[in-house]
């Protein structure tokens, strides 16, 4: 399952809840899951609150093909990725990807799979509000780009 | 065929996100397909006076386009720095 | 923090215990986690439970010596591995491992780091108690040997 | 010092674990250390008169050791086959 959602989750929480409606207990051997989160701190800089951006259609459609990619290559029981949107504060998670399969090599791989490509082509934005140093007042910026995972 | 439909049918909708938003001061616009035959053309008409600092993505219909892809009317293009999701 | 545990835990849980103890909200940007269930079906038997031996003083050292070498080839804020031994039921949990980071490249690579390093050389054995298809009796066997990760 | 642990410094503790133990049919026992120098000479003398399906590793003070590292009296010497944990 994607979800693209405005308010802030719980990922651990949504994780139990998925894991109980797949109804597939007995069958995964192996979950592997990705949590990003908001950190207070970047560049140097303390970072009050961030504002992420997408491509409403767009985004889905990508998010959607990076998953039916990752189903391809690995043999997986199921897969929920949420990408939280909007207004979000140090410590709120960003993003969940968790994937069930028979056996570890499968969730693992699929796990970073998604998450690489996500990264790297998946249209959201980030705008960090942010204050300098011996600094008082706020000031905007956009994330450049995305660090490389490998 | 109403002259509505027409209309629209003879548009191209160019959306913006992120720092190009900001930068064109606009989420959205419609330009007239007429001379229009790819990305690029669309680009060149939108973009002049405008300088960059970041590299530019490009989608067509909701999914990345080359420079060179065909854009006909009705097409959605899209155009926005690199992506820093996750 | 490293457990071995004789009885069944909730992995997700443990999680969301362990990092809210962590204290170092802000600082964690990732968060990479696996966690290996018992399926019910192997080699195709019906497998009813499992038996997990280990080597009490030596598995405790071992799983040690992966995190510390964890933490000396990836920047890691925290680890969490968690072990079941005993008797165990289908679904049950066998291991948790989850690890922090500021970036998402540490946080995966250690996680799988340490599962392979656990799989291939950790002392822990296992017993399946199941039944093969159209027999009624019981019978029991020692897993022969753990596939490769990679 | 009391004849005990001069009777227990004299003693090499070797446990079996999984199929091994089940092979055994013991989990531990004391060896005399006397004319015992490494893993494979503690081999030689438990093994004997059996067969083994499996590999089997072995530890010497709870550390994987190879055949011919150095047994001592009140060392513990271990063997096992492949592990299965995870």
């Amino acid at each position: 399952m994607i979800t693209i959602l405005k308010a802030a989750f719980d990922p651990w929480q949504s994780i139990v809840d998925y894991q109980q409606q797949m109804n597939r207990d007995g069958e995964y051997g192996a979950c592997a899951t990705f949590v990003g989160t908001m950190r207070d701190f970047n560049e140097g800089d303390q970072v009050n609150t961030m504002l992420l951006e997408y491509y409403p259609g767009m985004t889905e459609k990508y998010l959607e093909k990076t998953v039916v990619s990752a189903k391809q290559q690995w043999q997986l029981l199921d897969v929920l990725l949420i990408h939280r949107v909007g207004e979000l504060l140090p410590n709120e998670p960003i993003v969940l990807v968790a994937a069930w399969s028979a056996h570890r090599k499968d969730a693992f791989e699929a796990c970073r799979f998604i998450m690489e490509d996500l990264k790297s082509k998946a249209p959201f934005w980030k705008k960090e509000c942010f204050v300098e140093p011996d600094q008082q007042a706020q000031k905007n910026r956009w994330l450049a780009k995305n660090t490389s995972g490998y | 065929m109403p002259q509505a439909d027409n209309e629209h049918s003879m548009s191209i909708k160019v959306l913006y996100f992120a720092s190009l938003r900001e930068q064109f001061g606009c989420n959205e616009q419609q330009l007239d397909s007429a001379g229009i035959h790819t990305v690029a053309d669309v680009w060149r008409l939108v973009s002049s006076g405008h300088t960059f600092k970041q590299s530019v993505l490009h989608s067509v219909n909701q999914q990345y386009a080359e420079l060179e892809a065909p854009v006909k009317a009705g097409d959605e293009v899209a155009f926005f720095p690199p992506v820093t999701g996750g």
